[in-house]
């Protein structure tokens, strides 16, 4: 069977009809206890399993997913790669990602497809050409990649932008993150689940957690669609889901979900080849690689768990795509979808243990999970491993809310998660 | 040529010839017709490629599901990509092309990768292009893929307008059923919208004889001019594209082509769903050839255009359509076979034409292969609403289940193919009257994707998924239908799985050995056709996208040859003159400095807060002590959020025992006004506290500067001006000329000024006056960017700028009410906390560079000494001080106020240079100019 | 630093009446308005005019909130808080620019701007249109309507207003 | 496009609404000493139930504030009262 991904396994394969591929994960029943039980088999949870097994020799692990793999926001969000933070917590945390996407395929053995085609965040004033320069300053200093485009630069780069002299949001110059860019976002799910589960780890869809098992205080295993699990230690990665889980272990967290909308045109020729925000309109934008534009907006307004759109917000977030790149006005939409996102008060995610002994969080990523999963699945793994912090992962800990020492990047440059 | 017209029948207009062109050919068509018909109509098959092996595609179906005859199209010297053949209504000079072929649908260089299939299968770029490295590999596959290339141009006007609307009663599709409902609904008193696709309502009746005794056509328009007597409205080229909360449908109303449709937001008491069916592909070996169509569609091209599909017809079905479709067409004179699909393995035969077709064994010539594996109701706005759906073995399909509220389904959407029962059971619906039973006619025979049969057999047609790829899926354990979905493409097309869906769910079913319902299907996403983004986007780009406030003085200052800019959601005067606006502004500061500038200040928030609660309100809004404040006084101070964060600064003055002015930052007072609000009716008594928003009733005029007091007292108001009499941080209440004003004695320049507020309708008398008395002593406008100048002098902050969403008072030197105010506050406890407490706070300092130097770059960062830089802060505001002669910086750095004096290192895109950290005032440290 | 002056239409507040099929928008200049807050303010102005409530005559009292009304060229009084009544009062004449949509069109119009309807009573004559907060009741006739929105919305409203008029 | 209905002014579109918070939210007594953990809870602590919700919200137009109670799921709306209690 072949196991192993290349040019040649595929050309030899393709010789005999493909028929010696094998299954990308198995599908076992789950057994009754293991070392580490990881609830939620998106790309937080999957990747923390990848890392437990191939970090921390931990394979007797357990993902358990209650719909499909890659089903949440892993497989609704636009794909965007980024590390363009202000403070320098959040530029190692996305930036250990970054290092890690930038590797990726090449460790999983699975084409995700990182296009480092750069991420462009769009100035359409002085004040914000001065926040812009603020923030790349400190993205250099904090050790990650930054540029300050002007003008000029930014119409060489981005043919299509607006600069007619009746633009409403004259462009005034960009930040591009070179090593930013897009991945193949289902493929990040599988190509951790495969490799999860080529290092013995289960993978197990259609189980969902119903309850916490404790005992004398302390978390010792959940009961599940598919029976009852045991472990040492739980890790909960649900993204917008997390109150759910929280609220039957009886643990508080400090997080509001929302609907979050995404777009897809038809394909088209190569028109855009950047990943292009506009922190003024909250509009981003980027063409796959299968030529259709990924766009994508602000948060609904309204908290919900419903996984719909919702016109008001459509309309924001194409003026605001119309007002960046005029030209796409007569590109047709595909489809549009939601996801439900987890955002916390300063919207960085939390990490470490909860209140309940033995069960630990890897959620409040709200807009901005994608980009996070190897970073979120590492430190996560390196928690659930050692029981304790890494350093990186530490001031994401919710003993912050207490503190009040808050990570909160909008406030601080305007960029939106 | 196989495909033709016939001389007559359809509902186009042979009177009025169009023509067209094709890749490069010319072409007529007619009034009525769709690109396709048009192009079927002149004997064309191959309109485009696939998107994958570039295999010739001729047109699947006659509406919203086909995935292959798309095109760019140019009409008036504008290109649209990517038009939906079928459903484009054909224009007179229209300019079309092929996407994704070149030169030609019918000759493609590319053509050629079909032969690389076996390496290309689902998923292959995840197995491979891994080394060296997917750089490599992607901007060849990037420039392969896509379909229409969009052209450069912007469309002027090309803007969907947008209507909010309701109804009692919505039915979405005018086939049969849809407009037997409609008119029983109408008929009954309901107020009704009937949304058709289509140019012409009718759905599929134009394929019949009669329909209840009458022609289709009189049918039809019986119907309508029943529904529109009895006040029902009848939308036709609308699409329903979508249902969203609380029963909100948006619907895309089509104009002419090249505009943009309307977009409708119809909230509607009922939606009723008969938005028909379609035909199902029957998936067999090179079952995607040209020329191997829908049968339904077949029968749509002749009943509505007069365009018989081919000459020599292979009918293949599995369903009781067959017989009368065949029937239809032979008549219009093509010999038909009918071939039942269920007796073996099937086969087309010919490549780009069609030869004939085999199954079990045995050939049947055919220029044409018309198949129908079954209906497939259209459900996707059931879906949109969350209605479930229930899988029907009788019809072979999913079929409506439990109903979202408010929402039913009818005729074919609800698998109730027969006319007769359809049409009782659109009327019972309207009626509100028990429903029949689906029951009818209608037999089909289950005919479902054979795995591990031989040949290419086609899922979907546009993104070329195979059957191959699907057992491919499923050796790989993608078998969760989004799995499947997402690994190969398949109903990710135009037709977002229209024609694709059931063939390939139920091939993973037949794979896994699973029945149909328990594969289920991936979701049902808006739009139900693709839409222009210009139909979200609603109409108001330019000016009125975001628009600004505008002053009243506006005209003043364009007179006064005034460069007008945003600043915090205004239109506001940046400087006065043309050209180097930096000597302006320059100029502007110097003037201010040594006589006096005039500054349009009208934005500033004034929000009064009255009442007899007033008082412990603001103090309790207020970080600063405000219950303190006598009238005719003003204080500084600032609001600060629960988190004990900075969130807008400002002057509150008071006019009375229960009355306040708040002045709070130009582009806050929406803000500013929710928050008090917001704490006035949750912890306060909202009938002891009132806000009035006056910001817009009054205009502001500030003049500052030595000679600010001449200027004032030229105005020959009642008024002691002396600075004994009105001193600094103080408010008069006078006239002007008999009108009310107020006269403020607060700076944010470190200069004397009077704020002088006027209602607004009287501003441009201030303005003149003030103009004029300024004159005379060289006095004269200034602008915002003279201001930001002036204020940073001084040392004065602008929130948002000089301070980060983190910023505490106490960074800015204004502790003392953290520790002493004794009220309760919003933000006080947040102030204590452990985060406010640490002495490596960010706080507001001055900065001053070595003589000759330049000014520090905004945005420049604060380093540490250490062998790694690590930022310690940053520059937020600089300028080189016009009045000093030297530039100047405010910045905040971490234990700031402890370290005037030193140097540091600054830090900028690279560059290092050194500043001096002073104190954050640069004039007049000891205010005596402002207090003169 | 950008002059942008050019890239918005100029303006000066003194609107020229405009027509187009079956719409007319007319500037207004009401003589006075004012703003009075107070509690159970509406039971002492009962006839207080909220949506589609038909104003008459040339003074009239607008309903706002539970506690707000807008007096249109009532009375010249004291502004400030009346602590006799109980009752805050400001003079709003030239915080809200005012037009009038007359014609069989205009209700059609006021529909491309938000979900409204005559069969949709409120309240309050305060709502959201064209995305701009406006006051917007009937004055005087079944197809005259009245709104007045935030003085330096003006231009904007009367862009937003004659072009979808335009568009009709 | 949801309709949410302001008490006072009758149901309106979602645009004119703002979300201001979960309902049951008690801001300490600050005169007093607050434990900085009850502080945070205050300040942080979310229910965000997936089901039935009471939430206060602001109707922008007239300022309103209000409780509204509604499924975070189905986004039906369930009721709608006033904030201050001595109103209908």
């Amino acid at each position: 069977m072949a196991r192993r991904y290349s040019a040649w396994s595929l050309f030899r394969e393709g010789l005999r009809g493909h028929k010696g591929w094998g299954p990308a994960w198995r599908s076992p029943e789950p057994k009754k206890r293991y070392d580490v039980i990881v609830i939620g088999g998106g790309g937080h949870g999957l990747a923390t399993a990848y890392y437990l097994a191939k970090n921390h020799g931990i394979t007797n692990v357990a993902v358990l997913e209650k719909g499909w793999l890659g089903g949440g926001n892993t497989g609704r969000n636009t794909t965007v790669i980024r590390s363009n933070y202000f403070y320098p917590e959040s530029v190692a945390l996305y930036d250990l990602s970054l290092r890690l996407y930038e590797g990726l395929s090449k460790d999983l053995n699975y084409n995700v497809m990182f296009s480092q085609r750069g991420v462009t965040n769009l100035c359409h004033s002085e004040p914000e050409m001065e926040m812009a320069a603020r923030l790349v300053n400190a993205m250099r200093l904090n050790g990650t990649d930054a540029e300050l485009l002007d003008a000029d630069q930014l119409r060489k780069f981005i043919p299509a932008l607006n600069i007619r002299p009746d633009a409403r949001l004259p462009i005034h110059g960009a930040v591009l993150q070179p090593r930013g860019g897009t991945g193949r976002h289902d493929a990040v799910a599988w190509g951790y689940a495969r490799a999860a589960d080529a290092a013995g780890v289960d993978i197990i869809q259609n189980c969902e957690v119903l309850d916490f098992i404790t005992e004398g205080g302390r978390c010792v295993g959940v009961s599940t669609s598919r029976g009852d699990i045991r472990a040492d230690r739980i890790g909960a990665a649900v993204a917008g889901h997390s109150s759910v889980l929280a609220e039957k272990a009886g643990v508080g967290l400090p997080i509001t979900s929302y609907a979050l909308q995404a777009f897809v045109s038809e394909p088209l020729k190569p028109v855009l080849d950047t990943v292009l925000i506009s922190p003024v309109t909250g509009t981003y934008v980027s063409q796959s690689d299968k030529g259709g534009l990924v766009i994508g907006g602000g948060l609904d307004r309204v908290p919900s768990y419903g996984q719909r759109g919702n016109l008001p917000v459509q309309e924001t977030v194409m003026a605001g795509l119309t007002e960046m790149l005029p030209i796409l006005s007569k590109v047709k939409l595909l489809r549009h979808w939601a996801g439900i996102v987890d955002v916390t008060p300063d919207s960085s995610p939390i990490l470490g243990p909860s209140a309940l002994e033995g069960l630990y969080f890897n959620c409040g990523w709200g807009t901005g999970g994608f980009k996070a999963i190897p970073a979120g699945g590492y430190l996560f793994a390196h928690i659930l491993a050692t029981g304790a912090h890494h350093d990186i992962s530490r001031p994401f800990g919710a003993d912050r809310f207490t503190t009040g020492r808050l990570i909160d990047e909008g406030a601080a440059s305007g960029i939106a998660h | 040529m196989t495909s033709h017209r016939i001389t007559q029948g359809g509902l186009i207009d042979r009177s009025r010839p169009l023509r067209f062109s094709f890749d490069g050919k010319t072409y007529q068509g007619y009034e009525g017709d769709t690109l396709v018909s048009a192009l079927l109509a002149n004997g064309v098959r191959i309109m485009g490629r696939s998107f994958k092996y570039h295999r010739p595609r001729g047109p699947w179906g006659a509406w919203v599901d086909d995935p292959n005859a798309v095109f760019n199209v140019t009409l008036g010297g504008v290109e649209f990509p990517n038009c939906p053949g079928a459903t484009t209504m054909l224009r007179d000079g229209m300019v079309t092309r092929s996407v994704n072929a070149f030169p030609s649908a019918s000759f493609d260089l590319k053509g050629g990768l079909d032969l690389l299939h076996r390496w290309l299968g689902a998923g292959f770029y995840y197995k491979t292009f891994i080394w060296p490295d997917w750089h490599l590999f992607e901007p060849m596959i990037r420039r392969m893929a896509g379909l229409g290339a969009v052209s450069a141009e912007v469309i002027e006007g090309y803007a969907s307008d947008q209507m909010h609307d309701r109804c009692e009663v919505l039915i979405v599709g005018g086939g049969a059923a849809g407009l037997a409902a409609a008119r029983a609904a109408a008929e009954s008193g309901r107020d009704v919208v009937l949304v058709e696709d289509h140019d012409q309502a009718g759905g599929r009746l134009y394929q019949l004889d009669s329909v209840e005794g009458q022609t289709p056509q009189d049918w039809v328009a019986d119907q309508l001019a029943a529904i529109e007597a009895a006040g029902g409205r009848v939308m036709t080229r609308t699409t329903a594209f979508g249902v969203f909360d609380h029963r909100m449908v948006g619907l895309a109303q089509q104009g002419p082509f090249g505009y943009a449709p309307r977009l409708w937001r119809m909230r509607a008491d009922r939606i009723v769903l008969a938005s028909g069916a379609i035909d199902r592909p029957v998936t067999f070996a090179n079952n995607d050839r040209p020329g191997v169509m829908s049968l339904d569609g077949a029968c749509e091209w002749l009943a509505r255009y007069g365009v018989l599909a081919g000459r020599n017809i292979a009918v293949l079905s599995n369903n009781s359509f067959a017989a009368p479709a065949a029937r239809m067409l032979a008549e219009a004179g093509a010999e038909v076979t009918e071939i039942d699909p269920t007796t073996g393995p099937i086969r087309a035969l010919g490549s780009k034409r069609l030869k004939g077709i085999e199954v079990a064994g045995k050939r049947h010539p055919a220029d044409t292969i018309l198949v129908s594996g079954g209906m497939t109701p259209l459900v996707h706005l059931w879906r949109h609403a969350g209605g479930k759906l229930d899988w029907d073995e009788r019809t072979q399909a999913f079929l409506p289940g439990a109903a979202p509220e408010g929402m039913a389904a009818i005729g074919a959407a609800n698998g109730t193919f027969d006319l007769d029962q359809a049409l009782t059971e659109a009327r019972a619906v309207a009626r509100d009257e028990p429903r029949p039973d689906r029951a009818g006619d209608y037999r089909v025979k289950p005919l479902w994707p054979e795995p591990g049969s031989k040949g290419r057999q086609w899922i979907d047609f546009q993104h070329d998924v195979t059957l191959k790829d699907v057992e491919l899926a499923a050796r790989e354990n993608y078998v969760s239908v989004e799995h499947l979905k997402r690994y190969t493409t398949l109903g990710m097309a135009q037709d977002q799985g229209k024609t694709s869906n059931m063939a390939g769910l139920a091939a993973m079913a037949a794979i896994q050995g699973r029945p149909i319902p328990e594969v289920g299907t991936t979701t049902f996403r808006p739009p139900f056709v693709p839409q222009p983004i210009a139909l979200y986007s609603g109409p108001h780009a330019g000016q009125l996208y975001h628009p600004l406030k505008r002053l009243a003085l506006e005209p003043l200052h364009r007179a006064a040859d005034a460069a007008l800019g945003e600043y915090g959601g205004w239109l506001r005067p940046g400087w006065y003159g043309s050209g180097d606006p930096a000597g302006h502004v320059r100029a502007e500061v110097i003037k201010a400095r040594e006589t006096a500038g005039i500054l349009d200040a009208s934005p500033l928030g004034k929000v009064e807060v009255m009442g007899p609660d007033a008082e412990s309100f603001v103090n309790f809004i207020y970080y600063n002590t405000i219950k303190t404040l006598k009238p005719g006084h003003i204080r500084y101070g600032f609001m600060l959020t629960e988190r004990g964060n900075v969130m807008d600064d400002g002057v509150i003055a008071r006019l009375g025992p229960n009355r306040f002015v708040i002045s709070c930052s130009s582009s806050h007072t929406d803000h500013v006004r929710a928050h008090l609000e917001a704490w006035r009716q949750d912890g306060n008594d909202p009938d002891r506290i009132f806000i009035h928003d006056l910001t817009q009733q009054w205009s502001t005029l500030t003049v500052t500067g030595p000679k600010a007091r001449d200027i004032v007292a030229a105005l020959d108001m009642p008024l002691d001006l002396s600075a004994d009499a009105f001193p600094h941080m103080t408010l008069r209440e006078t006239t002007l000329n008999g009108t009310p004003v107020r006269v403020a004695r607060v700076s944010f320049t470190g200069d004397l000024s009077f704020e002088i507020s006027i209602r607004s309708s009287r501003a441009a008398d201030l303005w003149q006056a003030l103009c004029a008395a300024g004159e005379s002593v060289g006095a004269g406008p200034i602008g915002i960017e003279a201001l930001s100048v002036l204020r940073a002098e001084k040392g004065f902050i602008i929130i948002g700028k000089d301070t980060e969403g983190e910023t505490m008072p106490h960074d800015l030197g204004f502790g003392i009410p953290r520790q002493k105010k004794q009220a309760a506050f919003v933000g006080d406890r947040s102030l204590h906390m452990e985060v406010a407490n640490r002495d490596d706070r960010r706080q507001l300092v001055g900065f001053r560079v070595d003589p000759g130097a330049p000014p520090l770059p905004t945005g420049a960062h604060l380093i540490g000494d250490g062998d790694t830089p690590r930022s310690e802060g940053y520059v937020t505001s600089s300028y080189d001080s016009p009045t000093l002669g030297h530039p100047i910086a405010l910045g905040l750095l971490e234990r700031g106020a402890d370290r005037i004096g030193e140097r540091v290192a600054v830090w900028h895109l690279g560059q290092r240079s050194s500043a001096t950290v002073c104190a954050p005032c640069f004039f007049d440290p000891e205010g005596e100019r402002l207090n003169a | 630093m950008r002059d942008d002056r050019h890239r918005w239409t100029p303006y000066d507040g003194a609107w020229s009446p405009y027509e187009v099929g079956g719409i007319a928008i007319t500037p207004v200049t009401p003589e006075r308005q004012i703003l009075i807050s107070a509690p159970a303010v509406l039971s002492r102005h009962p006839g207080a005019i909220g949506w589609p409530d038909i104003a008459t005559g040339d003074s009239y009292a607008i309903s706002l909130r539970r506690d707000r009304v807008l007096l249109v060229n009532g009375p010249d009084m004291a502004e400030g808080w009346d602590d006799e009544i109980g009752q805050a009062v400001s003079d709003v004449t030239d915080a809200y620019s005012v037009f009038d949509l007359t014609g069989p069109k205009a209700l059609e119009l006021l529909k491309h701007g938000t979900e409204i309807g005559l069969q949709q009573p409120s309240r309050s004559a305060a709502r959201m249109l064209f995305g701009l907060g406006v006051f917007l009741y009937r004055h005087g006739a079944e197809d005259r309507f009245r709104l007045h929105v935030l003085r330096a919305q003006g231009q904007t409203a009367w862009q937003m207003l004659t072009g979808q008029a335009g568009r009709l | 496009m949801q309709l949410f209905p302001c008490p006072f002014c009758g149901p309106r579109d979602e645009r004119e609404f703002h979300f201001a918070g979960e309902i049951g939210k008690t801001r300490p007594d600050t005169t007093g000493e607050v434990s900085a953990e009850d502080w945070a809870r205050y300040l942080n602590t979310q229910r965000n139930e997936k089901g039935r919700v009471r939430e206060v919200w602001m109707h922008l137009t007239c300022s309103e504030l209000f409780v509204m109670e509604r499924d975070s799921v189905t986004m039906e709306v369930l009721s709608s009262t006033p904030l201050r209690e001595d109103v209908e």
